[in-house]
């Protein structure tokens, strides 16, 4: 049992604080987010140019072959400066599904331009009635000739504007619920039929809803098994998730060192408010639940590749159950213990706060990861 | 003991009815159910008819222009009106500085200031908070001093609730820096058109303009706008915020948050069938509604008290530090009821009431707004932490 | 709308208090928990005299004719002394199912003898299988020439040991769980083919496990329509359920007047600890929780006779969830306040914390009761 | 980073299981599987057991007989042991005055008691808290008057777990009243069976006796029992403190808890189905194993930094805190679990061990009590306030 950094993730983590540190100030931040893109190619190029890029993909897609602790380095890292780049829909989730799943030309077509910077993807897979159960897919693809024909709706499509193909869960046979049945496409963001509606989000992030009116592919779209592409999609998602909370624990950092300065600092009835013992404690019980967040992020980077899929379930869903508990006490105490302030859109303190409720919502909610878990722990 | 309404009651409330069905634009009730920003416009026209009826003042004495009521009759009005999609009344005129003034200020100051009051004719806002005294009010800074006739301000103001609406100011001003801090206050009214005076937005976290910074550059005030005796305003002050606490456990208005909430989540799908009948939200749901239907009941006890003669005193500092856990509480779990839909961002339809089509559901893209928003509830008019304060020290003598 | 008390009202419950302050101190409570009927005959024949046994029962009963406020003022009081004679089962719940449904013959036969305090009740509707779900009953009553006989198991039937007869809940027709088929029946406590478990309770009470094997009863033993006791006992359970709401809050009121005496007088680092920021915060939680749950006591109290059911039954959820979790605040609060004395039996806290405790799993406990509340709300 | 075992961790792991079944009671293992109480002899024959094998003081430096475990050992050998219905060590001797003696203790202390308390040989129990000292324990009155070559101790102790079992006790008494009481507290061995030493039970909430009043009147005790130096006895408590929070989270007892509540509430029939299929009390089984997850975690986090050289610090009084709370959580699901059966009280069954046919099912009966014994988690060894406020000040340096 070993739990520390070896001394190629300690110089990654180095790396990436770094450039948090020196090239994300929140000042910064603002200016990318009031862009028309809502992400910087410097940065991307940046990130491409040390190696970001091909952390989860294997030398012979040119990649370095690392894995999760790398990427949860990455994204704590990230989560710390509110980095709004599309790390986690390009790299993760995109480029982990075909990384798992593709083809070798599929690889070869997208692994490559990702990991030097020229590709974007996003993943396109929740539909308004779906709320979070990744099996109730309604887009059909029928089959047409040598390939498929793809009509549906897909909603909150992260980096949908940016993206250059999508990845679309489709479904190929069965009822609109069953698991089998779904089938993940790779498509062309520019392929006729498809038309998107793109906004920002709340944590200034951006995304899409994206209409599929008989875009045509060829077979050779279809990434892995016809039919099979639940189980893909599912433990890309997973990982995913654990992503996602490495990003939060970054922002309960950011949150609890801001918040911690500020009691220092903030004089009221002449002393530093921080000398309040109901404020103290309250401190201490963000201070905690952070812990409780880095130690389930941990927990679950570690098990996430286990070879039993219920292993891998109950880690991802244990650790967005903590991430929802923690990132609302973290998040909600930061925002009351700065008062007035917490409340402004001038301090970072609310757009950590609005980032960590965000990410709450996304691959399925503390209660839906809580019902999750209970299931696979009643079973 | 008796829930029931007498007839009396029963006749007031058809009257209510009648009233806001008259009186109450469709636009306004629209924008009130969708959780639309209102402008002012919106809240004048309701409020200028609520005025002519003599109802906006409705907790005033009668001798000073209110209607008495008895408190079943506000129960009515408040419930009635919320159920009905009636914006609330602004309070700063109304149940702030307007009592102020019928308590301690003079005829002039009452035949000046009072009707614009009574009508909505004059929009009031409320300086007492400053960049340096948020909890420790009494640290305030903006100064006050006497020239011949004049005061001459100078200072800042923070967290000015519709500031850019208002016609006049009430503030907290410091004339004498000697002594405890709570002594040297006065209490000042002042023309925002004066000179000297300039009003700064402060954006919210969910990009909204409800706050502002007020700034004071030599600014000119006529001696008769001072409020009772100079250095006695701390006395008026804390007499303001007992009167403020009334009602603030928002009972009627979180009645109708409740209402949207389940609304949604009847709306809202989780594999075919209603969020509100999955037993984990249901559960959310009805734990809310009983703590909801709790508050109410404390509040009516505490009425009832008053009503018996018995003060009410300071436990209302609770109703103040639930109702505000309360509002917190339904927009989390409309939150939670969207889902993936809280995320995008519309400020086109958030703010400047446009008609585009919103994303997802109708009712999704206000939800995390209004979340990041109501913190603000637990914070503003003296801090949850300031109200235990207040409970420990008053109630408890601990 | 008045929510305040008449003046016989406030006369009932000057007296209930005077009783309980003069004659109910911690130790004779102790002592009359240590008796081997665990409550005091004498106190019950002055309550007999001072009329509270007949407050819910008609004139014609012997009783005062009046209702759920006034049960409510004394179960109140009653919770203030940690009472432990038998009024709960006896008037409230055993007297109140025969007042309601009873023959003019049993009202007769039990009600004057009860007012007069020579008769005592228990309520044998609980079995081991069923939880808090009054419909589920596996307990036979079968027909035999003109009458009945009963078989099957009760359980946790409080007055068990000193009752005279016992209201039983049994299956006349219908499937273990079905709402219909079920007939309450009334038994001599001494009749053939009962036999007893006596114990007493974690809060001093005393309760039995009671086992019905082939007891016959004549057709007069039935208490109102026959396959239709359910909605009888439901009714009464929830009328109960208020009472014992009532006498929680008297608990609460009593250990919140302990923890705030014990936090101005007991001094740690040279202050009394109620100047600890931390602990004033928490008095004030546990101040609050008490308030609200005297609210839902009054609300409920005064919706109970609501000829709607469902706001009857929404009533008396509502207070019993607020109970639960009132009485969890409070009872937690004042053990942990009061530091290692407050997990002493010598101390009075903890044995209020015991009852508050198991009030929470009588008659339904917090989760039964939201949702049961959820099931009508979202109806 | 690495979740699994090397080779060497499943041999040991293996050897661990093996002993156990060798030394390990039935009858001990029986009473532990089922919460009953457990007697001294009980106690003993297992940690007599564990002394012979040499495991028994498994958190002492090898020069000090200690098995020099990793640790991974360590957490093997606590979670194997539990898993298995072992008793817990009992800490008073091995990781209270233990460390202390061989840490600040003289040569002919350290041969006079270690090989007490490595082999089990002798009952150790703590004195510490006094009837005016429980948070604020520098406090303490109990004087130790130097007369000669003894101290003559008047004053009395509480909460003394398990001193009716106890050979010795090692006390912090005043030798002197000058100054800041932190200073003239000094740390004394004295033997149970001294003239002078009288032992009062204090029954519980549960009605048992486990922890006790002990009275000294005129105790004389031989100088040469004085650890280290006079007035130095705070630092040495400090440093025992700092020794006891080892372990103090209870993830492995926590873990046998969480299996056990499983295992009621799969048997627990609700509807005809069991008591954790419903999605409500599901979640709340769920939602505590995550908290179970999340301090084992965090414990083992906190024990790789102490291998990689990074000292714990008071961060580990998060473990105190949440450990007690999950501790507590634990019991109070089971009584939530067991309903209406959590009513019968069965001292017989409790204390005495009889044979009395429980009453509803077997497990029932000591889920009140257990859930009434265990608030005491969060009072003693500091109480989870004083471990909060010991974070914000040495950890947050508020």
């Amino acid at each position: 049992m070993d739990l520390s950094l070896n001394d190629d993730q300690k110089m990654l983590k180095d790396s990436v604080d770094r450039f948090v540190r020196e090239q994300y100030p929140f000042e910064t931040r603002r200016k990318i987010a009031a862009t028309n893109e809502g992400w910087s190619k410097a940065n991307w190029a940046k990130f491409a140019e040390l190696g970001w890029l091909g952390i989860p993909f294997g030398e012979d897609e040119g990649g370095l072959g690392w894995g999760m602790v790398e990427l949860s380095v990455v994204m704590e890292s990230f989560g710390q400066g509110l980095v709004l780049e599309p790390y986690l829909a390009t790299v993760v989730l995109g480029g982990g599904i075909i990384a798992r799943a593709g083809s070798a030309a599929q690889k070869q077509a997208i692994l490559l331009g990702l990991v030097e910077g020229k590709v974007q993807l996003a993943t396109a897979y929740f539909e308004q009635q779906a709320r979070y159960n990744l099996a109730d897919v309604k887009t059909s693809a029928k089959r047409e000739g040598a390939g498929f024909v793809i009509s549906g709706q897909k909603g909150v499509v992260f980096n949908g504007p940016s993206a250059d193909h999508f990845i679309v869960a489709a479904r190929t046979s069965g009822g609109q619920r069953d698991a089998k049945g779904i089938t993940l496409f790779l498509v062309d963001a520019k392929a006729k039929g498809i038309t998107r509606r793109d906004y920002p989000t709340q944590d200034a992030l951006r995304a899409s809803e994206i209409a599929f009116d008989n875009v045509a592919v060829g077979a050779v779209a279809v990434i892995g098994k016809l039919d099979d592409g639940l189980s893909v999609l599912e433990e890309a998602i997973d990982r995913a998730t654990v992503a996602i909370c490495a990003e939060a624990v970054g922002c309960m950092d950011a949150l609890n060192a801001a918040t911690h300065e500020y009691l220092k600092t903030r004089t009221q009835f002449g002393v530093p408010i921080g000398k309040f013992q109901v404020l103290q404690h309250r401190m201490v019980d963000m201070f905690t639940a952070a812990q409780e967040a880095r130690s389930m992020v941990l927990m679950a980077t570690l098990k996430i590749d286990d070879a039993d899929a219920t292993v891998r379930r109950k880690a991802a869903s244990a650790c967005k159950v903590q991430i929802g508990k923690s990132g609302r006490i973290v998040g909600q105490g930061a925002v009351q213990l700065h008062g007035g302030m917490g409340v402004t859109d001038e301090l970072s303190v609310s757009h950590y706060f609005k980032r960590l409720t965000m990410i709450d919502s996304v691959f399925g909610n503390q209660q839906h990861h809580l019902t999750r878990y209970g299931l696979l722990m009643a079973a | 003991m008796d829930l029931n309404f007498n007839e009396d009651d029963l006749k007031f409330r058809d009257e209510v009815v009648a009233f806001v069905k008259a009186e109450l634009p469709d636009g306004v009730a629209d924008k009130m159910k969708h959780g639309k920003h209102l402008g002012k416009d919106d809240i004048m026209a309701w409020q200028q008819a609520l005025g002519r009826k003599g109802w906006l003042v409705n907790s005033w004495p009668k001798k000073q222009g209110g209607p008495g009521w008895t408190a079943t009759q506000k129960y009515i009005f408040d419930n009635v009106t919320a159920e009905m999609n009636a914006p609330g009344i602004v309070p700063f005129g109304t149940k702030m500085v307007g009592p102020v003034i019928y308590t301690f200020g003079n005829d002039e100051q009452k035949q000046r200031f009072l009707p614009g009051i009574r009508e909505s004719k004059v929009w009031w806002c409320q300086g007492y908070s400053e960049p340096g005294s948020g909890s420790d009010l009494a640290s305030l800074k903006t100064r006050a001093v006497r020239e011949g006739d004049h005061y001459i301000v100078n200072g800042s103001k923070t967290w000015t609730t519709l500031a850019q609406y208002a016609d006049w100011i009430f503030c907290l001003v410091r004339t004498d820096s000697k002594g405890k801090p709570q002594e040297g206050i006065s209490f000042l009214l002042i023309d925002m058109k004066s000179p000297g005076v300039t009003v700064q937005p402060i954006i919210m976290a969910d990009g909204g303009h409800e706050v502002n910074s007020v700034f004071f550059t030599d600014v000119k005030v006529p001696a008769e706008n001072l409020i009772g005796k100079e250095g006695e305003g701390w006395t008026y002050a804390k007499f303001l915020l007992a009167n403020e606490r009334s009602g603030i456990a928002a009972v009627p208005h979180s009645k109708k948050g409740v209402q949207a909430l389940k609304r949604i989540a009847m709306s809202e799908q989780q594999d075919g069938k209603p969020l509100l009948q999955d037993p984990s939200f249901r559960d959310k749901v009805a734990d809310l509604e009983v703590q909801l239907q709790a508050l109410e009941f404390t509040e009516l006890r505490i009425l009832s008290a008053e009503a018996g003669g018995g003060a009410p005193g300071p436990e209302v500092s609770f109703l103040k530090i639930r109702g505000s856990e309360i509002q917190q509480r339904i927009t989390e779990l409309v939150t939670e009821a969207v889902g993936y839909y809280a995320n995008p961002y519309l400020p086109g339809l958030l703010w400047q009431g446009s008609n585009e089509e919103p994303v997802g559901p109708a009712y999704a893209h206000t939800a995390a707004p209004r979340y990041f928003n109501t913190r603000k509830t637990s914070i503003y008019g003296g801090s949850n932490e300031i109200q235990k304060n207040i409970i420990a020290k008053m109630v408890l003598g601990l």
